[in-house]
């Protein structure tokens, strides 16, 4: 090869910026922490239960103050964006066939936004 | 060429990203009712303990915590890297340690309410 | 200069070009293939092909009625033998594609389904939905990737044919990324450079279809055959010629006129058929060059609907309904809405003839072989005379398979008659020349031409004077001034002068290509003085077998025009007849 | 329908012999509004500049050579109509690759990539011609049929973050063929494949950003062909390992 092509290279830490696809992207993938954090909450939360009614008291407590409220209603709002963006691909993750047609997108997403409604009510009524 | 090993994590990522994605998002609400002193019935110690004292009631936390816990160590690796920290190796030996110490944790507080 | 040793060169990797590398590697493991293209092979041609292929295969049909209908088509300027053998040979290619894994549309059954085509008596054709042509070259080209003794050079322009001891030992290249003259050394050359489409302003060709390929066979010594016969396509969308299929008509589409009359019974192609029960050889499914020329009259008497981009019929699709055209014909759908912003499925779509296929090409026998030695030619730069003086749609397809094909046994056949040594010193002086004919084009400062200035002359003297309608005074115009724009190409300067893909140059190199095959198919219209097939003249509007029952071959001069021959055309049981498209009842 | 914009189409030109790095240069093009991009490239070649360079042929969306990133996009230029653009249009060549010259990228990375992937059928039992078709049905055929509408155009590399990070990753239409394949009842190759699908290169190193399926001009899914990969890979990861007496 007598030609020097021209490489250009690509900010390792900053790419995402570039396209709004890009940072919806990192939207979703930064999800992740909001989840695992609140999970290890519940970790906590579930040793404490264990450890008898003082220490679930002592969690609760510890919960409760702007803080905790912060940090539950931006994990909520994580929560649900990976909800929301976890459905919406389903399709394409695991189509389904019957005989000659795939079964259209919209009808298995809304699927799953129903049986998430219902699982959500399930629990609500539960936890009340 | 060598066969990459993420598949062991990624059936946990999937599963876990499908739960959580069911899930998460009325949990976390719960909480913040909770957090909120909104509704004072709902986390009381006596209900709680009573689901998982049960049989089922264990399963469904212990399935609920780990599958989260293993999507989201796997997917904030993944996150890591895009961020540009390039020490892959660093970054999931940490995070899938401590998906595995949580999994520990749950075992065990489950293991002792009865 | 490098020199590259191989034991066949293949120019061209479309439908052609692959399929025949593949025949080598399958014959002979060890046998050293160079597989040269000026694009990346699945960038092609053949990709556009969207009706199908033919070839018989189903209970009510037989190979008979297929010979039958292709030398009738092609005005029986055919050579019989040749098509004998494409029949043959085409059910068993279409079947090897199968085999390689082409999606063939099937049958319920799963068995592979065919669809009417025009000119056709029987459904025979082999289609993958409205883009058969894309999937049987990306299956090709994707089977090739299997056999390591194909290399391929992408991006490498053929310049020169090297003929040395009356035998073709090899060409000359230019790599395009590098612009690099490279030699290769081979024992047989097999051209598939394609088609020559774009000698014309208005048509369904890429951009790369312009003739190279003859052009590289024609200055090397070998005639061009019949190169006046150039297919009008009926239905291109008349804004920028891009093709809807003949599929479009095969699955029920009717054409219309302003006045919504189905005039193609007006030209000895009714009675009229009820809307959406196409009948085969009748109305919209008679053969192109009748289609297109029935277009010429409507618009002489003024029943066309005019447009923005020029007077048009319209297609009309709209009882198909939408499920069938989505599953029959989801490309046309698409392009009609992208490219014209219509909907088949709403509303007729304007369309007019557009220049399509070239029936002449590199003379060669039934083997593929040309006069030289060494030398071979198949696809639509070459012409075996299968297509006669019309081809029918979706014989091509299949006659780069079959022919390809042959080819390739050709070449080995010809490798093995046991082949004098090479004279090497003579073969690397032929090289130098070549390599010193582009470098005086690429260093040229003084020149007041440009490629695109001679480019739109060149299409706008073939669009005047050699279309659809011909006439004498027409074509020795057309004569003229393709031969002086030869000459005015020796005073061509290019504006880009590095070395790096210089389009510049290869659009230099393509229009002298163009050039060549233009006055070809002038001189070639010019001297045949009847009408047949796609060759209509308005001064002898009648078929002349007495005198033309020949084939035209045009021998190259570099300074003046072309010497014209005739040779006999090849009839073995089929007398010429009276081509009859008006149905079954009378 | 055919009225006239004059269009300032900003050109990324790059000359390796002359040129340290690229440059944009902007031309002033009179567009009729139902011309694609390419033909303002066009335009320019034939009557601004003649030497620009970039590739093309079929001008209606199917040999897959006029990638090129507009207005940051990958697309055809084929397939970019002027009227969905306003009067300031950048052409740049497809991102990712390295540029030869102008908007022609070296592409060799994805051929060889995607000849890696064994992209041919490997029957599952040999049969002569004479033997007729496999058959297969309308629904066996529709199972795999979008994945062969890949025209390689590789705008899919081009919205990959991911191949941009890591350069050795095989890439969105590279396994999407494969999975064609697998797909294919005629099929029996996918153990083949498999080694260089799961491979560290291979369909792991995706993340589902899902750009790839979003600028896909031929509506492959590549996105979701990898996913199906993935969900394929892991039960035989799982299978081989919790299960070893399932192997064959
Ligand atoms: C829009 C359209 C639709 C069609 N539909 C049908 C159909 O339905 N049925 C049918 O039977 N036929 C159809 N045809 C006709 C048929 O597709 C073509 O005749 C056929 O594809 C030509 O194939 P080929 O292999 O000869 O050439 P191409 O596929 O055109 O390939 C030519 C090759 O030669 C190479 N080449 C050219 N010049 C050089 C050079 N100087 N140096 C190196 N390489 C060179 C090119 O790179 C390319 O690889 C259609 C044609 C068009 C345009
Ligand atoms: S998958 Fe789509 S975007 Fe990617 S190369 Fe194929 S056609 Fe182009
Ligand atoms: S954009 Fe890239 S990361 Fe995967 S889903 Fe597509 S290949
Ligand atoms: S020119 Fe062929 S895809 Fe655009």
């Amino acid at each position: 090869m007598s030609s020097k092509p021209y490489i250009r290279e690509i900010p390792k830490s900053s790419w995402f910026f570039r396209q709004p696809r890009y940072m919806r992207y990192m939207a979703r993938e930064v999800t992740s922490f909001f989840i695992g954090a609140f999970t290890l909450l519940l970790v906590v939360g579930l040793k404490r239960l264990a450890q008898g009614p003082d220490a679930f008291q002592s969690f609760l407590d510890a919960l409760r103050g702007p803080l905790g409220v912060l940090f539950c209603l931006v994990a909520l709002v994580a929560a649900i964006y990976h909800s929301t963006s976890w459905f919406n691909v389903t399709p394409q993750a695991m189509p389904i066939q019957r005989g000659e047609e795939f079964v259209p997108g919209k009808l298995i997403v809304g699927a799953h936004y129903a049986i998430w409604a219902v699982v959500s009510l399930i629990v609500l009524i539960m936890g009340i | 060429m060598a066969k990459s090993n993420k598949p062991i994590v990624w059936g946990l990522f999937a599963a876990g990203g499908t739960v959580t994605a069911f899930i998460t998002p009325v949990l976390v609400l719960l909480t913040l009712f909770a957090a909120m002193r909104f509704a004072p019935s709902l986390f009381t110690y006596e209900s709680i303990h009573a689901f998982a004292a049960n049989w089922l009631g264990k399963l469904i936390i212990f399935g609920v915590i780990t599958l989260s816990l293993w999507h989201a160590a796997h997917r904030f690796r993944i996150t890591a890297f895009d961020f540009g920290i390039r020490a892959d190796l660093v970054v999931a030996t940490i995070l899938y340690i401590i998906a595995a110490l949580g999994t520990i944790s749950t075992f065990f507080s489950l293991l002792s309410i009865h | 200069m490098e020199i590259i040793q191989t034991d066949i060169a293949i120019v061209g990797a479309g439908g052609a070009g692959l399929r025949a590398a593949i025949a080598l590697a399958e014959a002979d493991p060890k046998l050293r293939i160079a597989l040269i293209s000026k694009v990346y092979p699945m960038r092609s041609h053949t990709c556009a092909a969207e009706g199908g292929a033919a070839g018989v295969i189903k209970s009510d049909d037989s190979l008979d009625l297929h010979f039958g209908d292709t030398v009738g088509g092609g005005d029986w300027l055919c050579d019989q033998n040749a098509v004998e053998y494409f029949i043959n040979e085409a059910p068993k290619e279409l079947m090897q594609l199968e085999h390689w894994g082409c999606p063939w549309s099937r049958e319920p059954d799963g068995s592979v389904a065919v669809r009417p085509f025009g000119g056709m008596k029987i459904k025979r054709t082999w289609f993958a939905a409205d883009k058969s042509g894309f999937h049987i070259l990306h299956t090709l080209f994707q089977t090739s990737l299997k056999y390591p003794s194909i290399q391929r050079f992408d991006e490498y322009y053929a310049t020169d044919l090297l003929v040395d001891d009356g035998r073709c030992q090899g060409l000359t290249a230019l790599e395009i990324r590098s612009g690099e003259m490279r030699q290769f050394q081979a024992k047989a050359v097999i051209i598939a450079a394609g088609g020559a489409g774009k000698m014309f302003p208005f048509t369904t060709n890429g951009a790369i279809k312009t003739g190279d390929g003859m052009a590289l066979a024609y200055r090397a010594g070998v005639p061009l055959k019949d190169m006046e016969f150039v297919q009008y396509h009926p239905t291109g969308l008349p804004n920028n010629g891009i093709l809807l299929t003949e599929g479009c008509r095969g699955e029920g589409g009717i054409l219309v006129n302003k006045d919504g009359r189905r005039y193609l019974q007006d030209y000895g192609m009714g009675p009229e058929t009820p809307v959406g029960q196409p009948v085969l050889k009748t109305m919209e499914l008679g053969p192109r060059d009748r289609l297109s020329q029935s277009f010429w009259h409507e618009q002489r008497k003024g029943n066309t609907v005019s447009t923005p981009w020029g007077d048009c019929v319209l297609l009309d699709m709209r009882h198909l309904g939408e499920k069938k055209i989505n599953e029959r014909l989801p490309l046309v759908r698409d392009l009609c809405i992208s490219y014209l912003n219509m909907d088949p499925v709403k509303e007729p779509i304007p369309i007019r003839p557009v220049v399509h296929y070239c029936m002449g090409g590199i003379h060669t026998d039934i083997k593929a072989a040309t006069p030289v030695p060494g030398l071979f030619a198949a696809g639509e730069c070459a012409c075996v005379s299968i297509n006669g003086a019309n081809r029918l749609g979706s014989n091509s397809l299949t006659e780069l398979l079959v022919f390809g094909r042959r080819a390739a046994l050709s070449a080995i056949e010809h490798i093995q008659s046991g082949l004098s040594n090479s004279n090497d010193g003579a073969l690397a002086a032929q090289a130098k020349n070549s390599e010193d004919r582009i470098r005086a084009l690429f260093d040229k400062r003084d020149g007041t031409e440009t490629v695109a200035g001679l480019r739109k002359e060149m299409m706008a003297t073939m669009e005047e004077n050699a279309g659809i309608y011909r006439t004498g005074e027409e074509l020795a115009r057309a004569c003229e001034k393709v031969s002086e724009l030869r000459q005015r190409y020796a005073n061509l300067a290019l504006t880009d002068k590095s070395k790096v893909f210089n389009t510049d140059l290869m659009q230099a190199l393509e229009l002298n290509s163009m050039l060549d095959c233009a006055e070809a198919v002038a001189v070639g219209a010019r001297d045949r003085k009847e009408s047949r097939g796609a060759h209509q003249r308005l001064d002898f509007t009648a078929r002349d077998d007495q005198n033309f029952l020949k084939h035209t071959l045009t021998y190259y001069h570099p300074k003046e025009p072309p010497r014209v021959e005739y040779l006999d055309v090849v009839i073995t049981k089929s007398q010429p007849g009276v081509r009859d498209y008006s149905g079954a009842k009378k | 329908m055919s009225e006239e914009r004059q269009i300032q189409l900003e050109v990324l030109r790059y000359n390796p012999e002359t040129d340290l790095e690229p440059r944009f240069q902007t031309y002033s093009v009179p567009c009729v509004n139902e011309w694609v991009v390419l033909d303002a490239l066009n335009y320019v070649k034939e009557n601004l500049d003649p030497t620009l360079s970039y590739r093309w042929s079929c001008h209606m969306a199917v040999c897959g050579s006029c990638g090129y990133m507009i207005n940051g996009e990958p697309k055809l230029g084929c397939k970019a109509f002027i009227h969905e653009y306003g009067d300031h249009i950048r052409v740049e060549p497809l991102a990712h690759f390295p540029i030869e010259r102008d908007l022609v990228t070296v592409v060799e990375d994805f051929i060889t990539k995607f000849s890696s992937v064994k992209p041919y059928l490997i029957p599952k039992e040999d049969k002569p011609i004479s033997a007729g078709e496999f058959k297969q049905t309308p629904a066996q055929l529709m199972k795999f049929k979008q994945y062969t509408l890949c025209i390689n155009c590789m705008l899919c590399y081009a919205a990959c973050p991911q191949y941009g990070l890591v350069p050795e990753f095989l890439g969105p239409a590279a396994i999407s063929m494969a999975h064609r394949y697998n797909q294919d009842s005629r099929d029996g190759g996918r153990d083949q494949r498999q080694e260089v699908i799961a491979s560290h290169e291979g369909v792991w190193e995706c993340s589902f950003v899902g750009a790839c399926s979003e600028v896909c001009p031929k509506h492959v899914d590549p996105a979701g062909a990898l996913q199906q990969v993935k969900v394929a890979s892991t039960i035989d990861w799982y299978k081989e390992h919790l299960m070893p007496w399932s192997k064959k």
